[in-house]
C-alpha cells in the first residue's frame, strides 16, 4: 500500500497533515527545533499576542495536578510588533504554516491586532482567544458570553482577510452556543477547547499554590470534556473544528478527528516530549497503515453514533 | 538532545539522598557544569511533567560487559521530596528514562589564577561537584563552603576533597563543620580576585548575592523555579530581573536564560 | 495533646467528622460494610432517588479515563418506596446521618419525591440533584438554569421539612449565579461539584464507548475544577458548602474546607478503596494532630488568598 | 475482605498469559471457585480503578524461610491486554498489591453424582481450574471443553489433568486439539445427567447457553463486565436479565448478583 494522505485543508489553509502545535505551549517555534522537524507538521501556532508587550504574572505560574496542569502565565507576550520583527523572520524560513493566536483586553484590542497581522507574509491564518476577561466591561470573558464573542469576531472579521479561527473556552454552559455566534459573526473555523478553570491549595502554607489564585487546566484529565465539546459543535455547526485537549498520542489525536475535527492541536504533551507533535502524527499515519485507511480526512466526523 | 537513557547506577549515599548515573550519548561530553537535564520518571501520566536537575557530573567508562566501547554517562544528585523523587529512586540498573540534557545556560567559568569560590547547600552541591571537576582540570584553585542543616545534608565533601578543592562546612546544627550557617563562613573568607559560584536555598542566594555585590566580587547564582517545559517555551519559570517593576516588566527564564545567572541580573529581596 | 475535634454541624446535621460518601458511589450504605466501620464517617449519602424505580442506562455504563472515569448509570434505583421499605431498615441501625438524594424529570416528581422522604425517621436531610433533564421541557438541565433551579428548589422547600441541601451542576459558565439562585429559594447547604460532562471514543470501533454517548467525569482528574468552585461560592454565598470532587485522600479533604466547605463527599475513591472515607477521615485527624490543631473547623474557609 | 498482599511470585505460563501468586489471610481459604479478586496493580492514579481477575486457585503452602508458618495464597492467570495487566506482568517477588477478595457469587457445584462439564474459552479457563480442583475433591466425574484461537490461548491443560480431568480442546487454527469451536465438540458430547459450568468470551457462553437449554441441562455461566466497585455500588457493571426489557426493565449486577448466573436468569441474544 503506499503511504495514507495525511493533507487536510483547514479553511483554506493547506496543511501536510492535520496536527497543529498549540497556543502558548510551543513558545514562537524556535524553541522546539532541536527536538523535532517543524516541517514535519501540519501547522504551528504562536504564544497569544497582544497589542503591547505583556508582562504577565506573578510566580508560581504552573502547577501539576492530577493528570495534568494548571497554568496562570497571564498570557504573557514579545506583543505584536516585536513578533513580527523578531521572531517571524525566522518562522518565515519554516515550510510550515504559521497561525498567529492574538488576544486584546478590550474589544478594540483585538480589532487592532488584528488588522497589525492583516497582510502580513509568514502568518497563514489567525486564531483569536476569546477566553479573556474584558478589562472595560468589569472583566467578564467575552467567550463565555454570545453577545460579546458575537462582537469581537465581528470586529475581527472586518480587519482581517486572513482565514479566521476561533477559539473557544469550555468554561461555558452551551458550547453549541458560543460556536454558533462566532460562526454567525464569521468565523472560518473554530478550535476547542482552551483550559478549564481550576486551582490547586497549598494545604500545609494555607495558600493558593498559583500567584494568580485560579488558572488554566490542562493535560490528559480534560480529554473527555474537550472530545464531548468538539463532537456537540461539531453536530450542531458546518465550520471545520480544531480539536484541542489532552493529546497525547495518535489515537487521541483520532479519536478526536471521529468527533468531528478536521486538525487537532497539541498542548501540554509538548513538555512532557517536546518531540510529541512530530510523533503522533507518525503515529497518526502507522494507524492509518495499519488499518489500510487511505486518507486521513475520511475519519472526519466518522464517529457512529 | 532528547534520548532515552539507561539507569546505569542508582545509589543512596545518604539518607534520602541518591545519586544516579545514566548513559548518554557522546555529544553530552560538552555539556558546561551548571546546564541541568528534564528527566521523565516514567512513561506514565502520573507524575505528568519532567523533573529538572543538576548535572552532578559527566563523564564516561569502559562498561565490564562486552559489546559496548565507552560509554558516556551523566550523573544527577537528588533528595527524595515527592512523588517524583519518590518513583526515581526506586529505579534500577537497566531501567529506561526520557531525558532532554543538556539544558540551560551553565556556569561561566571566569578566566585563570583567580580564586574560584563555590558555595552549595543540600542539594545545591550537585552542579558544583561537575564545576569543581571541570575547574580542577583547568588547574584552577577551588575552595568549597558547603553548608546543610545537619550533616545528612552535607554530600559527597569526599568528592570534593578527593579533586583537590579545599572544603569548609557548617550546618544549622553542628553536627558537621562550624555551628551556623556557611554564609557566615564565606563571609570570613571571602575579598577580591576571587569568583562566586552559589547553588541552594533562595535565602542562601540571596545573602550570598548581596555579599558579593557589597564586596565587588563576581558572583553567579544557580536558581531554582517550577518548570513544565525546559526549553523556554511555556513561561511558566520565570524570575523578576533586576530592572522589574510592576509597570516595566523584566521576567527571565530561569530554564533558557539561566539557570546559571550573573547575580546582578536578578531581583533580590 | 488530646484528640482534635473533628466534628462539625451542617445546615443543623451534627456530624462525627467532615467526610461524608457520595451519591451513586456508595450504594445503599450496606454494600461497604465489609470494608469499613459505617459508624466511622460523617455522614452517608444515598444513590439518587426517583419516584418510580428507574432502569436506568444500557451498558456500557462506565470507562476509565486518564486520572479520573465516565459514568452513564442513567440514575438507575429501586425508587423511593423500595428505599423506604428494603434499605432504610438497615441504615436506620447505623448511627450515622443519611442524607436522601433525590431528583425528578419534571418539577412535579421532585416535590413528590421530597414529600415522601419529609417526617421518615432515619432521614437526617436531603440533597436534591439537579443534574437532570427536565423532560417537559426540552430536556435542558434543571441545575444549568438559575431560573429552573429556583423553581425546583422553591418546590422542594415547601415540601420539607428536613435540611436541604442543593447538589450543583459545574457544567455551567457562572457556579456563583447558580449558587445564589438556589440560595434565595431555600437552600439550606450547597454541595459542589457534580460530574463535568464528558466522552470517551472508541477508536478501532469508531463509536463512544459508553452506550449513552457521553458520561459524567469524576475522580483526581476534575478536583481543580472542584477547589476551584468552591472556593468562587464561598466568597460569595453564606450557606455552609459540601465540597466533592476527586477527593482521595485526607490532604485533598482539607484542601476543600480552606476553600470554605464545611463537609466534603468522596466519590470514585470509594471505588478504588472501599475504605477510603473512614481512611480519609483518620488521616483528616492525622495531619490535625501533626500540625497541632485543635478543631477542624477552624480550616473552614481559612485560604490566604 | 480488603488487604495487602504480597506477590509471590509471576510467571508468564504462555505467550501473553501470567500466573500470579499472592498471600492471602487464612479466610480466603473458603472462599468459592467462581468469585473473584479487584486488584489495584498500583497506587497510582493511572490505571484509575481497579481490574477484576477469576480465581485461578486458592491453596496453601509452608515457605521455605523462617518465620511464616502456613501461608494461604490465592492465583490468578490472566492475559495481558492493555495498561493494567501490563502493569502487573512487571511485578515480581516482594511487590505488594491491595486487593478485595472473594468477591460476587460463585458456582453452585450442584448434586453429587453428575458429570461436571467445563466449557472454557481463553482466559476463562482461570476460574474453571479452582473449580475442577474443588469438584475433584469432592470426587466428582470432570471433562473439560478447552477452546482458543491458538495453542497458546489453551491454558495450564496439563494441570487440569493432573487433577484427573478428562480434557477435549479445540482451537479455531487447529494448533492444538480439533480445529474448529469448543461449542461443536460439546455438542457431540452433552447429554443428561450432566452441568455445565462456562466461562469465556460472550458468543461461546451465548452458544453454550442455548445449547444447554435446548437440551435441558442445567448450565451456569461466569460473566465478564466493565466494573469501578465490584461490590454493587457503581452500578456500572449490570446486565439485562432474562424478562428485561425497555419497559419492565430488569438488570444484574454481575459483581454482586453474579459474575455466575444461571443460564436462564440472563437475555441471550
Ligand atoms: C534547574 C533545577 C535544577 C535542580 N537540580 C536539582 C538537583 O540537582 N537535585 C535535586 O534533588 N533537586 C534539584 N532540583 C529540584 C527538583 O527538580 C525537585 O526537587 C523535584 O522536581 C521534585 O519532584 P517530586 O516529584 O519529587 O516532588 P513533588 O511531589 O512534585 O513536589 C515536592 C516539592 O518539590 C517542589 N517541586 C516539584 N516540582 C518541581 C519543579 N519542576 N521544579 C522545582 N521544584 C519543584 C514542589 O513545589 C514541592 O514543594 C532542581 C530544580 C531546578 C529547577
Ligand atoms: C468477573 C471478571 C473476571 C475476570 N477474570 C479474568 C481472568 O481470570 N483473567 C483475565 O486475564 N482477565 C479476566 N477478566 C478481564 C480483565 O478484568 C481485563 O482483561 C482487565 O481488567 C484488563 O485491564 P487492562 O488495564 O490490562 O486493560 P485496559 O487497558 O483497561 O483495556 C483493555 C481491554 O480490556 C477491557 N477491560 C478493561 N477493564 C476492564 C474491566 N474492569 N472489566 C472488563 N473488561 C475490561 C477493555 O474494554 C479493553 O477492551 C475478568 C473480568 C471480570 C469482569
Ligand atoms: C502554559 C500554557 C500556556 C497557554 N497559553 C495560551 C495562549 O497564550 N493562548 C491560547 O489561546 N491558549 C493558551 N493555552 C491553552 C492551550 O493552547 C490549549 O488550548 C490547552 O492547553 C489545552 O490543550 P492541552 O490539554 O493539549 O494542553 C496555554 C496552555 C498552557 C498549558
Ligand atoms: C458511578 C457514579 C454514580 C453517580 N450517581 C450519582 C447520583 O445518583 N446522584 C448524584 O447527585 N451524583 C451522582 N454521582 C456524582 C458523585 O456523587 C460526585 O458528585 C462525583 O462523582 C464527583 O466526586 P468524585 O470525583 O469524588 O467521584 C455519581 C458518580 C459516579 C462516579
Ligand atoms: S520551564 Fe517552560 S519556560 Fe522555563
Ligand atoms: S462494579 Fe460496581 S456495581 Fe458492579
Amino acid at each position: 500500500m503506499q503511504r495514507p494522505d495525511m493533507s487536510v485543508v483547514l479553511a483554506g489553509i493547506p496543511m501536510r497533515n492535520p496536527v497543529m502545535t498549540a497556543s502558548g505551549t510551543f513558545g514562537y517555534g524556535a524553541e522546539f527545533a532541536d527536538y523535532l522537524d517543524l516541517e514535519s507538521i501540519g501547522a504551528m501556532v504562536t504564544k497569544g499576542l497582544s497589542l503591547k508587550p505583556k508582562a504577565g504574572n506573578p510566580t508560581p505560574r504552573i502547577v501539576e495536578t492530577q493528570g495534568g496542569m494548571l497554568n496562570a502565565i497571564g498570557l504573557q507576550n514579545v506583543g505584536i510588533d516585536a513578533f513580527i520583527e523578531q521572531k517571524l523572520p525566522y518562522l518565515k524560513n519554516v515550510n510550515t504554516p504559521v497561525i498567529a493566536n492574538l488576544y486584546g483586553n478590550t474589544l478594540e484590542e483585538y480589532g487592532e491586532v488584528a488588522s497589525r497581522l492583516d497582510g502580513l507574509a509568514g502568518v497563514a491564518g489567525i486564531e483569536v482567544n476569546i477566553s479573556c476577561p474584558n478589562v472595560k466591561q468589569g472583566g467578564i470573558v467575552f467567550g463565555t458570553d454570545p453577545g460579546a464573542a458575537k462582537e469581537v469576531v465581528s470586529l475581527v472579521k472586518r480587519n482581517t482577510s486572513k482565514p479566521l479561527i476561533v477559539k473557544l473556552s469550555p468554561n461555558v454552559t452551551d458550547v453549541v452556543l458560543m460556536a454558533k455566534a462566532c460562526a454567525d459573526a464569521g468565523a472560518d473555523a473554530l478550535s476547542l477547547i482552551n483550559t478549564l478553570t481550576g486551582m490547586a491549595i497549598d494545604l500545609d502554607r494555607r495558600r493558593p499554590v498559583l500567584a494568580n489564585v485560579t488558572g488554566g487546566l490542562s493535560g490528559p484529565a480534560i480529554k473527555p470534556v474537550a472530545l464531548r465539546m468538539v463532537w456537540q459543535v461539531a453536530k450542531a455547526v458546518k465550520l471545520p473544528l480544531i480539536g484541542i485537549g489532552g493529546i497525547m498520542n495518535g489515537r487521541d489525536a483520532l479519536e478526536f478527528m471521529l468527533a468531528g475535527a478536521t486538525a487537532i492541536q497539541v498542548g501540554t504533551a509538548s513538555f512532557l516530549d517536546p518531540s510529541a507533535a512530530q510523533r503522533i502524527a507518525q503515529e497518526m499515519e502507522q494507524y492509518l497503515v495499519e488499518q489500510g485507511i487511505e486518507s486521513v480526512r475520511s475519519l472526519i466526523g466518522a464517529l457512529e453514533a | 538532545m532528547q534520548f532515552k537513557s539507561m539507569v546505569i547506577s542508582n545509589v543512596e549515599v545518604s539518607p534520602n539522598y541518591f545519586r544516579m548515573r545514566m548513559s548518554a550519548p557522546e555529544e553530552l561530553a560538552s555539556a558546561v557544569p551548571g546546564q541541568f537535564v528534564m528527566l521523565k520518571v516514567n512513561d506514565a501520566i502520573d507524575p505528568l511533567l519532567r523533573r529538572p536537575f543538576g548535572l552532578f557530573d559527566v563523564g564516561s567508562f569502559v562498561p565490564e560487559y562486552a559489546g559496548c566501547g565507552t560509554q558516556v554517562y551523566c550523573e544527577i544528585l537528588y533528595k527524595v521530596v515527592g512523588k517524583g523523587t519518590k518513583i526515581l529512586s526506586a529505579l534500577h540498573h537497566g531501567d529506561l528514562v526520557d531525558l532532554l540534557v543538556p539544558l540551560g545556560k551553565g556556569f561561566q567559568m571566569g578566566p585563570a589564577g583567580e580564586e574560584k569560590v563555590l558555595v552549595g547547600g543540600g542539594v545545591g552541591l550537585a552542579p558544583l561537584y561537575y564545576l569543581a571537576k571541570e575547574l580542577k582540570q583547568r588547574g584552577e584553585k577551588v575552595r568549597l563552603f558547603a553548608g546543610g542543616r545537619n550533616r545528612d545534608d552535607v554530600l559527597c565533601i569526599t568528592e570534593f576533597e578527593r579533586l583537590g578543592v579545599e572544603t569548609y562546612v557548617a550546618t544549622d546544627d553542628g553536627t558537621l563543620g562550624e555551628r551556623g550557617f556557611v554564609t557566615q563562613v564565606l563571609e570570613r573568607h571571602l575579598g577580591t580576585g576571587m569568583r562566586i559560584f552559589a547553588c541552594g536555598p533562595t535565602p542562601m542566594l540571596n545573602a550570598v548575592a548581596k555579599m558579593s555585590q557589597k564586596l565587588g566580587v563576581p558572583c553567579q547564582v544557580s536558581m531554582e523555579a517550577y518548570m513544565a517545559c525546559g526549553v523556554g517555551a511555556c513561561l511558566g519559570c520565570v524570575m523578576k530581573g533586576a530592572n522589574h517593576s510592576d509597570e516595566t516588566p523584566d521576567y527571565r527564564c530561569v530554564c533558557k536564560d539561566g539557570p546559571v545567572f550573573d547575580s546582578f541580573e536578578l531581583q533580590w529581596s
